[in-house]
């Protein structure tokens, strides 16, 4: 049978905006270091390296061999694996699924960008299709206005529901010295933000940062060596439904929605909202705070507000969401989902400091990217069967 | 030599690059299709899916969902209904140009008659007033076409 | 048009093609550690590199951490401008990339007192002179700007008398 | 390790301009034809790894490209970025996991869309390397001159593999450049960058792959010719030029000690029927038979000059012409597993090499071969 897998150990640089005292490898090596003395394990121990960015923010082709002096991938195995915005969750199955191929016991995961080296709008445009969308195309704005605006429409939610969430991350984030934004806001203040493109206003989205992320998986046997507290993997999943921008529906985001129904499957999980103990969810903005968690099950359709209005998902509440500020706080892109993994393996594992949310069993990460592209990782403190 | 953390402070240098890589991209026998119609006949095209009777634009060969061949062009409206767009109004560096590109511009997806997916452009910017999710909008042509997308100036709102 | 069949989907064979580029432009971070060692070629025209007191090896360019042992406490080191010629290739096509004109080559270069080759181009040299062990000097720019540029080119030292 | 096994093959033709072609329409073309080798729907398939370079495609998440095109919506899919034998390496990983049991890996690659030079040039680092305008074909040359002073490897001999691997197309429908090549044509070809000259360069291509993995349990379903994974690994090696020492290539003895010790394989002459390794310069296969362990170091150039790895000698390299004469960048890698699984499957039709039960297959990432992967089939 597969072999068990667990986090052990998760490094992040202090996101910025900008880290011009570093190049890229050092950054990646400044998170690479932290895992690695947080975990024990020495650079020996790591059998094998994945890591994921995108090309064109850094400009750098082959970033798997490009990085290798700050990856400690030095005569060792490593793979690049890249997938947009998700690349950050992407790159954490692939981190588990190396290490439950049994071919493979520990192994390092990075994800990182440096947003400051390019103009990121225009690096992010170059994703649009280049002769059907490229010329029009500025980022991926009115696609989540449009999202935004039928959920809106279809159930009354306001903008107050949604400036509500990016409040929650906000606060969240004064907890976490990592995040990169620590913005004391109020609901007043995002309402009053500029408008990007109707309902999105600037506080509803995600800054761009400079920053490194990495983790370390780790077999069973292995694991339970490094540490007393392993983050178990107890399911992964991801759902790509389309590949035009064109052909996306926004009433729904059914990549989200299938992919935790996989993973609930897996895991055996019926009632997310009462069985899961925190969540570190992918929010580019802050209505996906609402929807996406309709999509994930917590609650119905039109229901999210009542939940987030009510503290549920504050850091005392009966789930918290988010207590690391989440992306809204903090976006080195290629990153991104790492940290959410992270973030919830350190809650998992009792290490979140400041931030942790008490007895979390199960914790749950997401990502999103490319075309409404979704991943959902589970964690638990209780080994898998 | 004092060690690396002694450092005293110092200039951080930067390294500033302005390569533009050239690309010739293929538009396809699909896509094509849809540029000569347009450039030659000022026609839209679609194409539709043999299985789950879609119609896509601009066509492309393989209809996703159904993983299935498609081969029949089907001629769609030169107006639809505007799905999604957003007024760009924040300075960013056009990749097509490495220049800021001209703003405010507004882009948007439409549902063209006839298609049912949606298709990207620029939307007039005089129509910034009436701009609605949900407004008629309607192809306006280039006199001189070349075969790509931009043989479409703009979509303009309909009253 | 109302439908066609799939026989004669197509018009033709005209093919089109869109010619277009991606032009974004970049600024990269140096770092502290590179930037060092950009402004002593810049400022004082010599070259330094990092040496790592655990595998006892001295890198160039320099590394702000050791990529082989990661140790942390690396110490500067500083190098000589002169060093032997490891590989070298002479280009027969010319590139925009390309920063020299005239004859110029591509080499590895051991610096005195590194562990590793430092990969730049070479100059003022006749063809078929270059070989495998040649011992080669940095020259370095007048106008010195804090990149890799500011030297110019390692040229074959002549030999003395 | 437990076993994936191989079950479907797919490539296009490889060629200078596919002008009409898109990069979907390449990889539904490859994905049909490995679905039809393999003989199952997209509905059998249950995961699908896509390979692709944001650079070459000049697109960032380039795999947005080809969803449709591989058949994934609602699956569970990555993307690599690499080369195809990665894909593949990736795509055997979510198998053994035991999450998966069929294994859908698609690459693609239009090298005539933009401007080689360029392309390779960024993979050089931006503060120290970039700007010297270095590019995979001056790199390489430094690694070839570095590789023949250091053994006393002639030009002549680097070009006895050019003149083999093109004439090895011949056979092969799917390559790009076949051709009769003498040596003397061959060393009379155009300098590129000394001593590399144009016909010791592989061509840039365009072109797709395909390559569907099953599970032990699945692949018994599916076939009753499935070509077995036996040995598997990749390792990097420094990345600056100057770290390296490029006549040598630690990470490929690296990783071909691995895959050997998985497959069990001791003497790789005598048990290793064919290979097919990533020639994208002529010098590179001379170095790589030697840290392949066909030889010793050095020894390259008499390997190829007692024809030891000609069609019909005790071990032929690339009878499918290799990447020398068909170069889509990241899918070459991909070809040299499905030439390789054709070998074992006794499917190679004009190449086939008799009786070949046990093949190696090469690729590289990286400037100068950084970075190896190697897998050893089998079909029984």
């Amino acid at each position: 049978m597969a072999n068990r897998v667990a986090i052990v150990g998760v490094g992040q640089t202090h996101h910025k905006s900008k880290r011009l005292d570093v190049n890229g490898v050092e950054l990646i090596n400044e998170a690479v270091l932290r895992a690695i003395e947080e975990t024990g394990v020495s650079l020996r121990d790591i059998d094998a390296i994945v890591i994921g960015n995108m090309d064109h923010f850094e400009s750098i082709n082959y970033v798997d061999t490009w990085s290798v002096d700050g990856s400690g991938a030095y005569m060792k195995p490593i793979l690049k694996v890249t997938t947009g915005g998700s690349t950050g969750t992407s790159i954490a199955m692939a981190g588990y699924y190396h290490v439950a191929s049994g071919l493979f016991d520990t192994v390092l995961v990075i994800g990182w960008e440096k947003n400051s080296e390019s103009d990121t709008t225009g690096a992010i445009i170059t994703c649009s299709d280049p002769v059907w969308d490229r010329f029009s195309y500025a980022g991926a704005i009115p696609s989540l206005a449009a999202e935004a605006t039928a959920y809106m429409k279809a159930y009354g939610i306001t903008e107050r529901d949604a400036a509500r969430v990016a409040v929650r991350d906000h606060t969240h984030a004064l907890n976490n010295p990592f995040a990169h934004l620590h913005k004391n806001i109020t609901i007043d203040d995002v309402l009053n933000s500029p408008m990007l493109s109707y309902p999105i206003k600037l506080l509803d989205v995600c800054p761009r940062s400079d920053g490194a992320c990495a983790v370390i998986f780790a077999a069973e046997h292995k694991a339970k060596k490094i540490t007393d507290s392993p983050a178990w993997i107890h399911a992964v999943s991801t759902r790509h439904n389309f590949g035009w921008f064109g052909d996306l529906e926004y009433a729904r985001i059914p990549s989200l929605e299938l992919a935790s129904k996989e993973v609930y499957k897996k895991a055996g999980i019926r009632e997310p909202l009462k069985e899961l103990d925190v969540i570190e969810l992918y929010q580019p903005y802050s209505f996906a705070g609402l929807k996406w968690i309709e999509a994930i099950g917590l609650c119905g359709p039109g229901e999210a507000p009542k939940l987030v209005w009510d503290g549920v998902t504050d850091m005392d509440g009966e789930l918290p969401i988010n207590p690391s500020g989440g992306v809204l706080a903090t976006n080195c892109i290629g990153a991104t989902g790492l940290i959410r993994v992270g973030e919830a393996a350190l809650q998992v594992m009792g290490k979140a400091d400041n931030r942790q949310v008490s007895d979390v069993k199960r914790a749950l990460a997401t990502g999103f990217g490319g075309c409404f592209w979704s991943d959902v990782v589970l964690l638990g403190k209780d080994m898998p069967k | 030599m004092e060690g690396l953390e002694k450092q005293k402070e110092h200039e951080l240098l930067t390294v500033i690059s302005e390569v533009e890589v050239p690309y010739y991209w293929s538009i396809g026998r699909y896509a094509g299709e849809f540029l000569i119609e347009l450039r030659d006949h000022k026609r839209l095209v679609g194409v539709r899916c043999p299985k789950c009777r879609k119609v896509y634009t601009p066509p492309r060969k393989v209809c996703g969902p159904c993983f299935t061949e498609m081969d029949e062009m089907v001629e769609i409206g030169h107006t639809g209904t505007l799905v999604a767009y957003s007024v760009v109004n924040y300075k960013f560096i056009d990749p097509n140009t490495g220049k800021n590109r001209p703003i405010p511009y507004i882009y948007g997806y439409i549902k063209l008659d006839g298609a049912d997916n949606t298709f990207s452009h620029i939307i007039d910017y005089s129509d910034v007033e009436k701009l609605e999710v949900g407004a008629r909008v309607k192809a306006v042509f280039e006199e001189k076409r070349v075969g790509l997308p931009w043989d479409i100036k703009y979509f303009k709102v309909v009253d | 048009m109302a439908k066609s069949s799939s026989s004669n989907v197509f018009h033709g064979t005209e093919e089109l093609v869109y010619s277009g580029k991606i032009s974004v432009p970049y600024t990269w971070s140096v770092g502290e550690t590179g930037s060092r060692f950009f402004l002593e070629i810049r400022d004082n025209k010599k070259i330094f590199g990092t040496h790592c007191p655990m595998c006892n090896r001295t890198f160039v360019p320099p590394r702000k951490v050791c990529p082989r042992c990661f140790e942390k406490g690396m110490e500067w080191r500083e190098l000589g401008d002169e060093g032997i010629l490891m590989t070298y290739t002479i280009p027969h096509y010319h590139e925009d990339i390309h920063p020299m004109n005239d004859l110029f080559a591509f080499g590895i270069i051991k610096l005195d007192g590194a562990d590793t080759g430092f990969t730049h181009l070479l100059g003022e040299f006749q063809r078929g002179e270059l070989r495998t062990g040649l011992r080669v000097r940095a020259v370095f720019r007048d106008q010195r700007k804090g990149n890799i540029l500011d030297i110019k080119y390692f040229k074959p030292i002549k030999q003395q008398n | 390790m437990d076993r994936v096994a191989i079950v479907g093959v797919g490539q296009t033709k490889h060629e200078k301009r596919k002008r009409g072609e898109t990069f979907d329409t390449m990889v539904y073309e490859v994905t049909y034809k490995a679905l039809e080798d393999a003989g199952i729907t997209i509905r059998e398939i249950d995961n699908v790894v896509t390979v692709s370079n944001d650079f070459w495609d000049g697109r960032t998440i380039s795999s947005m490209a080809i969803q449709d095109a591989c058949g994934s919506y609602n699956k569970n899919i990555s993307t690599v970025e690499g080369d195809g034998t990665f894909g593949i390496l990736y795509g055997a990983l979510r198998i053994l996991s035991e999450n998966f049991g069929t294994t859908l890996v698609v690459s693609h690659m239009k090298g005539s869309e933009s401007h080689m030079n360029l392309i390779t040039n960024a993979m050089f680092d931006p503060i120290y390397e970039r700007n010297l305008g270095l590019d995979a074909i001056t790199s390489s040359a430094l690694q070839a001159r570095a590789y023949m002073d250091k053994y006393g490897i002639t030009e002549e001999q680097c070009a006895k593999v050019s003149v083999k691997n093109h004439k090895n197309a011949k056979n092969n429908p799917y390559a790009h450049l076949a051709m009769d090549l003498t040596v003397d044509e061959v060393m009379k070809s155009r300098m590129l960058a000394e001593p590399i000259k144009l016909l010791d360069c592989s061509p840039i291509s365009d072109g797709a792959a395909a390559v569907i993995l099953a599970s032990e349990k699945k692949a018994a379903m599916i076939t009753d010719k499935p070509v077995w994974i036996k040995g598997i690994a990749h390792c990097a090696d420094a990345y600056h030029l100057g770290d390296r020492d490029l006549a040598e290539c630690a990470a490929l003895a690296e990783t071909s000690k691995k895959a050997y010790e998985m497959a069990s394989i001791n003497d790789p002459v005598r048990e290793i029927d064919v290979a097919e390794v990533y020639d994208a310069f002529s010098y590179q296969e001379l170095m790589w038979y030697e840290l392949l362990g066909f030889c010793g170091r050095g020894e390259g150039g008499r390997l190829i000059d007692e024809r030891v790895t000609e069609r019909n000698g005790l071990l032929p390299v690339n009878p499918s012409g290799g990447c020398l004469s068909a170069h889509p960048v990241m899918v070459a890698g991909m070809v040299r597993v499905i030439e390789a699984a054709l070998q074992v499957r006794g499917d190679a039709v004009a190449r086939q090499i008799p009786g070949a039960k046990t093949a190696l297959a090469h690729g590289i990432n990286g400037p100068c071969g950084q970075s190896h992967c190697i897998m050893i089939l089998e079909c029984n």
